[in-house]
């Protein structure tokens, strides 16, 4: 914002229309339903399929999608719903009740097809669409997830053509039908995905003409970019950085939305990795088996100076497994079954528990050798490597030694039980069923060949009995309540120690938004929202009408090229001259 | 000769010939060694790009699934499907075999052929290295020619000297200057240019081209900044060391202007052992790209490459290794191919 | 008029090497002249002198007349001019002295497309001409240097130095890196063309046998000076320097029984022209030097009909005439001794 | 010159009175390079900065827990290049880094140096089928994309200052070998070669004695080159996030500098100095490299 | 003084000898082999000077070197003292003590990093030297005539003047004290007047050491002022061997007239030989001489009626013995050998 500086460029013009561009740090992986899986890919095709349902912005409850309405059997295993007939493809045709059973019958058949939500449908025992309006899925056994079958629906008659559903990436030719708010119209890799709106959308147009995802792979160039009015919103990965943030709330027409997170951040602790067959493996180590350990450990964590130097309070202190942001289910201990920071505390409950100092001020373990913990951490996250440096210093006060183990790619010792504690963090959804259910004995892998759907191997029999129960239970009140002592008997365990709850921090320009739905409407964010209600709903801010970014590209590559130009031509004539001067030996 | 030649002052006849062979018959097989031998190093890049990330700890099929549930018989679909339930060797065999017919298997992340994935970003790669090439060549070779012509002087010394500090600056810091002043803009100057990427999308025809030229601008001045001091100083070694070349002073002694001379005669003899280095730095540089690539977010195969790593996807992964290798072997190559059609010395 | 004619040529390196020191020479057209002495005394220098090829930074004094013409004091466009037209010059290493990625039919008509305006289709003519001249095939002007053998190359050096029908030819040791049967190719080609075409030569070697064979007249140098010049026979035979005496010895005559086990030598290093000795430069080497020569730098001076030399034992100017017999007796008994 | 006429001097004396005058030698041309100069210079106070940091800056400036400042402090008195993410003391913080990226740089030069003369001076020497194979691995490992191939092999390994080092020596030596091979191959033709083995000589006296003492010079340059490229090469890969993160170095910073989004938020205080004093580095070896380079001019084989 | 002060008798057992020596090298580009040295029969006996001389290319230094042992022959053997030469590396380092070698170039033969007393040393620490090592390099330096020997030790190569460095090359090998000196154009790069130092050098160490050498060269002239018995080399194959006096004034080969009449001093019209010196690895049939033969091309052959052996028939291999010999079809048939004087 200096006089020289061209007037931030405003929403940009394209076809006459109002263009939304937000800036992405991720790469589509891929633009077939049935494949992607990345968050920027699967909130892509929010934009471009409708699903049954969908979530309400306010509470998260269902609301309709596709289907108007669902309802099951008594004894939850037929589940009906009721096909809107006010949707149709971009290329014209009806979305019918065939299109969504088709879709599903072919995850259920094409093991390429189930690549990516495969899941939803293991349990599926047949899905028929009686009338164009009905869609009939049999299940074998309750599913609490089908309400929020996350699955795009996608239209029969194209898809139809589709021979390798593994191979098959969506993005050869444009505009790509769907349903959805929005029509996916050109798609360059690691470049840029573009939407058209959707003008007959039956819940109503978008406001924006045009949606971009921009790639950036770096998130400096994407906060710039943003700053200099190149993209209207830059979400960050997974969130701006507190300098980022701070920098942008004093700038101007930028708008930071430093909204509660979905996300807990965690410390998981290996408790020994064993399958169902009852195979331990890994090489966890042992004294953390003992609960003392484990809460010592994590009452040396000082989660407020960790909220204050690492998120720089972009974050809320951790205590119950679920963010407060859930309010429903939101648990936090009581005050003397908190396990507050207390290192004095911490070192003498591992002095009851017999790991004693040494000469060296190292803590021994039963085996005689001095601890130190491998700590697994993302290689990618700055947050991982910063808390890493905290429990180093923290913990060797302790006199317990961590070795960081920084991995561009966690997975494979931690699905193969081979470190002693990781840093972890999950999206809570609406449901907070599935992050429940990882730590289930159930979620424990076949073998150890399989992979569970276990998070780090818990396995105890409280928190499962209270699991099952809050799975029978309809009322919603008193399923909170389960899932709250759930939360409890976890914190108490210490096996998954919740450090803080980080915001989504966001920011975006309002002299091109003029406002965006967020989710929850109140307080929540706006990027990767469980539907697609930031970018349906944004509103563009009226700017004095398309701006003249193209040509003020063109005048300041002119510019640009005319000063090279002359700065050659310059530089010649004066080598010129001097090389005549000098022509002698 | 014949026997009865008469021993005369000079001889008239022409020489039979000698070991030298000429031109017309010894090239094509020297090009065919060349050829050959670019080709034995392909196979062994394609060998080791194989063994080389297989030594990356991970299951790339626990890590594809990304801790997801999956069972044995899923794991070993998944398996079955890349082929990975084989032993190595026949991984390995196969994996050669397809990738003699151009086929490097299909990325485990984006599901698509790693040719698809290559083909796509390389044009990128090729347009960024391209520019950059041509520019920080010719300011090369122009920098060093003046720098050795002129040495000692006050011009010289700031030639090589900024040369040098240029080289010893780090790339991506660079870039990330770059993004700050010109992009970004400080004080009173203006963000001039994008902060990324390779195109703003939605352009066509000729806008088209001048706003890829608009992003081009920044990684190609980094490109250039960082990689033509290499060329400056090379140029400039060596025409010091012909400068000293006898043929000079014939040269000179035949009345030709100074800059004839050195047109003509110091300049052309210099460059050839630049030619080398030229064309071997176009291929370093298609895989030294991956930092600027980086900084710039532009769609090539570096940042391709970087993403592959991560996961690991191993085709992917060693598609791209391949080709990065093969740009060097290939440029390596072409110097070589080149190099005797420039030089009339060298091995014919 | 002379040809060329030297007065008093000083040349100091930028290092501050004073590698010729007054150099005095004349040649008329059509005479060869030979400059001989050993490694570094200066004579490529003196050469290079004569057509103003030494480096930047160099000091150069005296006159060089060429045709009455200063070619010190000449503008440089005048000196490109005398270049090649005038004076033209044969290098010692031809490899070298050609540019190695020109076809040397191109080299050769290079300086002829410059000095003589000539077009293309002349120039070539003439190449094919020249390279018939010194005895190669004109096809071969497509050749590459490297394709042609040392004496090939030697040949084409010396084509090009015709190339523009120059007064003055000066060969710098044209044949010193060739084999004994090449080297008398090449010097029998050198003197049948001088001969043809009225040249002004001067060859310049350290092969005082080979000189005193060749020219006419014949000039000796140590440390940067000439020290003795005379006919060409006269000085191998019968030199008055004790240098050039020492250097004529060191060739043996074939059948001499007298050099038969008893090599000629001279003890001592050749001076440095950085840090050259007092008095006359070759004092600390000379077998007959006197106290005096430690401070005294003898001039050239008259000794004997058409000869110079610079030595205190040479016609001192008190002596006169007869001082030109004492010598030989005096050198003869300094001689070095035979093991 | 050397004209010492001291009578009594045992062969080990000489010997080493003659490496004092070699050494004098060079130190004497070595001063006539002014830029070589200046680049020893910088490397001088670098080296001391980097030796005597304990004292001035005490190795808790990379506490994070006892961290002086606030976050992302602006310059101050206080802290003169301001604070970082943690709010350490980052002039601090940047002084300790030199400690690991000029350790990190030597070594890895000295590796690859050591591989690439070993490999270099053998296959020079040594003919035939030994060195055909050396020469091809030479070449092959010569065609792979340095910075590539280091990028794999510190993903294939754990991450720690061993796997840089390991990174960086593995992938840059081959150039040295080649340069030492031809250099050898230079030095074999030399007839000096040809009298050792009339003397008597057998492979190990050749190498050691006449081969080696010739290559030094350009092993000897090299090696200040290759400092200067392994100490951006350490830089990049722990920009790349490839580096020890629980080390501090100058690579380490400007990663953490980015990741911090310290580039947009415009924090250069955080950016800059970390790559000044790269580029700083780097040129001081660059320098000093083309210095002792030109002194020794490795080319003629010839020390003057 | 015509007669060498130790000239050899013709029937002491020879110290070195080769006997049907072939060297032969791979041609270029899958070309034919070269033929270095195409059988060569060659003595020399204690105390005696032998030159070989012949043009550039003709095999001279490729001999030398197999005299030395550095090159294998393809066939034949060298003897040493009776015993032949084995190329054990035990066996030839014994051989090397007793054997040495000087280069043609002084300035390359010496390492610009050793001190001309390492340089001096190195044989003496090759071969474990036992005694007083300064001492005996001292001597060795002033045997060679660098004398106050001290002022030279600490001294580099390029400290030195050409002649200088010969002297040290030399020394290096007298420290050892060998019997047999193989010297390669050892004055070849040095200056006509320094050059007569290093032969007076050569000719006083035979006095005084009982040395004997072999003195490679393409210098006429230095063969006349130091051997006592000249072998001249043409294309691999020695081609005229004698004594001194008697090939070099009444040479009877052609091609050793060619040689002796380009020489500048040389009497009557010199026959210069056309082209280039011939190519080892396309030996002509017939004497190998013949292509360039002026008496062949001058008809003086054919009037001997020998025109068609020169151009089919092989010559014999000339016995490596002291005795004047000559391998021509022309000179041994019909030409009687001229006067012994100089024609
Ligand atoms: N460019 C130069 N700068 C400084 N000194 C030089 C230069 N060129 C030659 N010299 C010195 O000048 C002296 C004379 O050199 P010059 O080349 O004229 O000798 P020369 O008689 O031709 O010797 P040679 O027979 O070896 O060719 C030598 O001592 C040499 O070292
Ligand atoms: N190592 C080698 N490999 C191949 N050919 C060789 C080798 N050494 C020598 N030759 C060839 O053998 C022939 C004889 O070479 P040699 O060096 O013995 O000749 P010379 O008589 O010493 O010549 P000069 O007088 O030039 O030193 C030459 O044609 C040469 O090209
Ligand atoms: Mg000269
Ligand atoms: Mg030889």
């Amino acid at each position: 914002a200096t006089p020289l500086d061209p007037a931030p460029q405003q929403a940009r013009a394209a076809d006459n229309g109002k263009v939304l561009t937000v800036a992405v740090a991720q790469s589509v992986d891929s633009l077939s339903p049935f494949l992607a899986v990345r968050l920027l890919s699967t909130s892509i095709h929010r934009l471009m399929y409708e699903y049954l349902t969908n979530y309400d912005p306010k509470d998260n409850h269902a609301i309709p999608g596709l289907a108007t309405k669902w309802e099951s059997s008594p004894d939850k295993l037929t589940w009906t719903y009721t096909i809107r007939s006010n949707s149709k493809w971009s290329d014209g045709k009806q979305a019918t009740a065939q299109d969504a059973a088709w879709t599903f019958n072919q995850m259920m058949t094409d093991d390429g097809a189930a690549t990516a939500n495969g899941s939803y449908v293991g349990n599926f025992k047949k899905v028929t669409a009686p009338s164009p309006t009905e869609l009939v899925i049999e299940l074998k056994k309750p599913q609490a997830t089908m309400t929020s079958l996350d699955v795009p629906i996608v239209p029969k008659h194209v898809w139809e053509k589709v021979s390798d559903f593994s191979e098959f990436n969506n993005d050869k030719s444009f505009p790509v039908v769907g349903n959805g708010p929005f029509t996916l119209t050109d798609y360059k890799a690691d470049s840029y995905v573009r939407l058209k709106a959707n003008k007959g959308f039956w819940r109503g147009a978008p406001k924006f003409d045009e949606v971009v995802f921009r790639y950036y792979k770096d998130q400096d160039a994407a906060v710039s970019a943003l700053r200099k009015g190149e993209v209207s919103f830059v979400a960050g990965s997974p969130s701006l950085t507190p300098a980022q943030a701070a920098s942008l709330e004093g700038a101007e027409n930028i708008q930071v939305n430093d909204a509660p997170g979905r996300r807990f951040y965690a410390l998981a602790t290996n408790p020994g990795a064993k399958a169902k067959n009852g195979k331990k493996f890994g090489d966890g180590h042992p004294s953390l088996l003992d609960q003392r350990v484990r809460n010592a450990l994590f009452m040396a964590v000082d989660r407020e100076a960790i909220i204050e130097k690492v998120f720089q309070g972009h974050a809320v202190e951790g205590e119950g497994y679920i963010p407060p942001r859930f309010s429903q289910y939101y648990w936090k201990p009581s005050a003397d079954q908190k396990l507050a920071y207390d290192p004095a505390e911490a070192a003498r409950l591992l002095d009851q528990a017999g790991y004693k100092k040494n000469g060296d001020g190292k803590r021994v373990g039963k085996d005689g050798k001095p601890i130190s913990y491998r700590v697994l951490c993302h290689a990618t996250d700055p947050n991982d490597k910063a808390v890493g440096k905290y429990l180093q210093e923290w913990w060797g006060e302790l006199g317990i030694g961590v070795q960081l183990n920084c991995l561009d790619n966690v997975t494979d010792p931690w699905l193969a039980g081979k470190y002693d504690l990781a840093f972890d963090g999950w999206s809570v959804n609406p449901d907070p069923d599935f992050v429940m259910s990882i730590h289930t004995c159930g979620a424990l892998p076949e073998t150890p060949e399989d992979t569970g759907a276990t998070d780090n191997f818990i396995c105890d029999k409280k928190y499962d009995e209270l699991y099952a129960r809050q799975l029978a239970e309809y009322d919603p009140a008193k399923r909170a309540d389960i899932v709250q002592q759930m939360e409890s008997r976890l914190y108490d365990l210490g096996y998954m120690n919740v450090m803080a709850y980080p915001n989504a921090v966001e920011a975006y320009r309002t002299d091109q938004i003029k406002s965006i739905t967020t989710m929850p409407a109140k307080a929540g964010n706006i990027y990767g929202q469980d539907g697609y209600w930031s970018w349906w709903s944004a509103v563009p801010a009226d700017s004095g009408g398309s701006s003249e970014n193209a040509s003020s590209t063109v005048v300041v590559a002119g510019v640009v090229a005319v000063v090279v130009l002359l700065a050659g031509l310059g530089g010649f004539a004066v080598m010129r001259r001097r090389a005549t001067a000098e022509d002698r030996e | 000769m014949t026997a009865d030649a008469t021993p005369a002052l000079v001889e008239k006849r022409e020489p039979a010939a000698g070991p030298r062979v000429r031109k017309g018959s010894a090239y094509p097989r020297y090009l065919a060694g060349k050829v050959a031998g670019a080709a034995v190093s392909l196979l062994a890049v394609l060998v080791t790009s194989f063994f080389l990330f297989r030594l990356i700890p991970g299951d790339p099929v626990k890590t594809m699934t990304g801790g997801r549930q999956v069972s044995a018989e899923q794991l070993a679909a998944y398996r079955r499907e890349f082929g990975l339930d084989l032993p190595l060797w026949r991984q390995f065999t196969d994996y050669c075999g397809k990738a003699l017919t151009g086929d490097f298997g299909t990325s485990y992340q984006f599901r698509a052929p790693v040719v698809d994935k290559i083909t796509e970003a390389l044009p990128n790669t090729l347009l960024l290295t391209g520019t950059a090439f041509v520019l920080y060549t010719a300011l090369g070779v122009f920098l060093g020619t003046r720098s050795a012509w002129r040495r000692g002087t006050v011009g010289d010394r700031f030639n090589t000297g900024l040369a040098l500090t240029l080289y010893s600056i780090p790339s991506f810091w660079l870039g990330l200057l770059l993004i700050i002043v010109l992009s970004v803009g400080i004080g009173p100057l203006p963000g001039m240019f994008p902060t990324g990427g390779m195109e703003s999308g939605g352009e066509e025809g000729f806008a088209y081209v001048l706003d890829v030229a608009h992003h081009l601008v920044l990684p190609v001045v980094t490109l250039v900044a960082v990689e033509y001091g290499q060329t400056l100083l090379v140029t400039r070694s060596a025409l010091l060391d012909e400068m000293g070349g006898d043929y000079l002073t014939t040269a000179r002694a035949k009345g030709l202007r100074d800059d004839l001379v050195r047109r003509r005669h110091a300049v052309p003899n210099a460059l050839l052992p630049t030619v080398t280095l030229i064309f071997i730095n176009l291929g370093r540089t298609v895989a030294g790209v991956i930092l600027v690539e980086t900084v710039f977010s532009w769609p090539g195969l570096g940042g391709l490459f970087y993403q592959a790593l991560s996961v690991p996807d191993l085709p992917l992964v060693q598609g791209l290794f391949f080709v990065f290798a093969a740009a060097v072997i290939v440029m390596n190559t072409l110097a070589d191919l080149v190099y005797p059609l420039l030089d009339p010395r060298v091995a014919r | 008029m002379s040809l060329l004619d030297v007065r008093d040529l000083t040349v100091t390196y930028a290092g501050g090497a004073a590698a010729v020191r007054g150099v005095d020479l004349r040649l008329d057209a059509g005479q060869k002249l030979g400059l001989a002495g050993e490694s570094g005394c200066g004579k490529s220098t003196l050469a290079l002198a004569l057509l103003r090829l030494l480096p930047t930074g160099t000091r150069i004094t005296g006159e060089v007349l060429l045709d009455g013409e200063d070619v010190l004091t000449m503008k440089w466009g005048r000196v490109r001019a005398v270049r090649w037209a005038g004076a033209s010059v044969v290098f010692q290493g031809a490899m070298h002295s050609l540019n190695a990625v020109h076809r040397i039919g191109d080299q050769i008509a290079e300086p002829i497309l410059l000095h003589r305006k000539a077009t293309p289709a002349g120039a070539k003519k003439k190449t094919g001409e020249l390279l018939e001249q010194v005895g190669l095939p004109a096809a071969r002007a497509d050749a590459y240097p490297h394709e042609l053998s040392g004496g090939q190359r030697q040949r084409v050096m010396i084509a090009m130095a015709l190339a523009c029908d120059p007064r003055l030819i000066i060969a710098d040791e044209p044949t010193t890196a060739l084999d004994v049967m090449i080297q008398a190719q090449i010097l029998r080609l050198i003197e049948q063309l001088v001969a043809d075409q009225d040249l002004g030569l001067i060859m310049i070697s350290h092969d005082l046998a080979v000189l005193a064979d060749t020219c006419d007249r014949l000039a000796v140098m140590y440390a940067g000076r000439v020290v003795e010049e005379g006919p060409a026979v006269q000085v191998y035979e019968d030199a008055r320097h004790p240098y050039a005496r020492a250097l004529s010895a060191a060739f043996p005559r074939i059948g001499d029984p007298a050099s038969r086990f008893a090599p000629q030598g001279l003890a001592g290093d050749p001076p440095d022209p950085a840090a050259l000795p007092s008095g006359c430069t070759f004092h600390p080497r000379c077998p007959v030097a006197l106290e005096s020569c430690a401070e005294e730098d003898p001039v050239l001076r008259g000794a004997g009909p058409r000869r110079r030399a610079a030595c205190v034992l040479v016609g001192r100017p008190a002596d006169g005439a007869g001082g030109a017999h004492e010598k030989p007796d005096a050198l003869e008994e300094a001689r070095p001794g035979t093991p | 010159m050397t004209t010492t006429t001291d009578t009594a001097l045992s062969p080990r004396a000489l010997a080493r009175q003659r490496r004092r005058a070699s050494v004098a030698r060079f130190w004497r041309q070595y001063r006539a390079e002014r830029a070589g100069l200046y680049g020893l210079t910088a490397l001088t106070l670098c080296a001391l900065l980097a030796l005597f940091a304990p004292l001035f800056v005490g190795s808790d400036v990379s506490s994070v827990t006892d961290a002086p400042g606030r976050p992302m402090q602006s310059p101050s008195a206080g802290f003169p290049l301001g604070t970082d993410q943690f709010g350490r003391d980052l002039l601090g913080l940047v002084v300790w880094g030199s400690r690991v990226s000029l350790l990190v740089g030597l070594l890895a030069a000295v590796l690859s140096v050591a591989i690439g003369t070993l490999i270099g001076v053998t296959a020079g020497h040594f003919k035939g089928w030994y060195a055909t194979v050396m020469m091809r691995i030479t070449d092959w490992f010569l065609v792979m994309p340095t910075l590539v191939l280091a990028i794999a092999l510190a993903t294939v390994m754990s991450r720690s200052l061993t796997t840089t080092v390991v990174a960086i020596g593995v992938t840059t030596w081959p150039t040295t070998a080649r340069l030492v091979r031809a250099q050898t191959l230079a030095v074999e033709t030399r007839p000096y070669i040809e009298r050792a083995r009339a003397l008597g000589g057998g492979h190990w006296h050749i190498m050691s004695r006449h081969v080696l003492p010739n290559v030094m010079p350009l092993v000897l340059a090299q090696t200040t080159l290759i400092i200067s490229s392994a100490i951006l090469a350490e830089a990049t890969l722990a920009f790349l996030g490839l580096g020890d993160p629980t080390v501090v170095s100058w690579g380490g910073l400007l990663q953490d500098a980015r990741e911090a989004g310290a580039v947009s938020a415009g924090d250069w205080w955080y950016l800059v100095p970390p790559g000044i004093a790269i580029a700083v580095v780097a040129l001081a070896f660059t320098l000093c490299g083309r210095a002792v380079e030109s002194v020794l001019n490795p080319r003629l084989g010839v020390s003057r | 003084m015509t007669m060498s002060p130790t000239a050899s008798d013709v029937t002491t057992a020879p110290l070195l000898s080769a006997q049907g020596l072939y060297v032969t090298f791979p041609g270029r580009h899958g070309g034919p082999r070269a033929r270095a040295v195409d059988g060569v029969d060659l003595d020399i006996r204690p105390g005696e000077i032998v030159a070989l001389v012949g043009e550039s290319g003709c095999g001279k230094t490729t001999l030398a070197r197999s005299l030395l042992g550095l090159v294998e022959p393809t066939a034949g053997r060298v003897t040493f003292d009776g015993r032949p030469l084995e190329y054990s590396g035990r066996s030839l380092k014994a051989y090397r003590k007793r054997v040495q070698l000087v280069l043609q170039d002084p300035s390359g033969s010496l390492n610009p990093r050793h001190t001309v007393y390492d340089a001096v040393a190195e044989g003496l620490r090759i071969h474990g030297y036992g005694g007083d090592e300064r001492a005996a390099v001292a001597e060795a330096l002033s045997r060679a005539g660098l004398r106050p020997p001290e002022r030279f030790f600490l001294r580099y190569p390029h400290e030195l003047s050409g002649g200088q460095r010969q002297r040290v090359v030399i020394a290096g090998a007298l420290v050892l004290e060998p019997e047999l000196l193989v010297a390669d154009e050892p004055v070849a790069s040095l200056d006509a007047s320094v050059r007569g130092e290093i032969l007076a050098l050569l000719l006083r160490l035979r006095t005084e050491l009982g040395l004997s050498a072999l003195v490679v060269t393409h210098d006429l002239g230095l063969a006349w002022n130091i051997a006592d018995r000249v072998a001249v080399m043409y294309l691999g194959r020695i081609v005229e061997t004698g004594a001194v006096e008697q090939v070099l004034t009444a040479p009877r080969h052609p091609y050793t007239q060619a040689l002796l009449s380009v020489l500048p001093e040389a009497p009557g019209a010199p026959v210069v030989l056309t082209g280039e010196p011939p190519d080892p690895s396309r030996v002509p049939s017939g004497c190998r001489f013949h292509a360039r033969c002026q008496i062949l091309a001058g008809g003086e052959a054919a009037r001997a009626g020998v025109a068609d052996a020169c151009r089919g028939q092989d010559l014999e291999v000339l016995s490596g013995s002291g005795e004047s010999q000559v391998a021509c079809h022309w000179a041994v048939s019909a030409a009687p050998p001229r006067g012994a004087g100089l024609c």
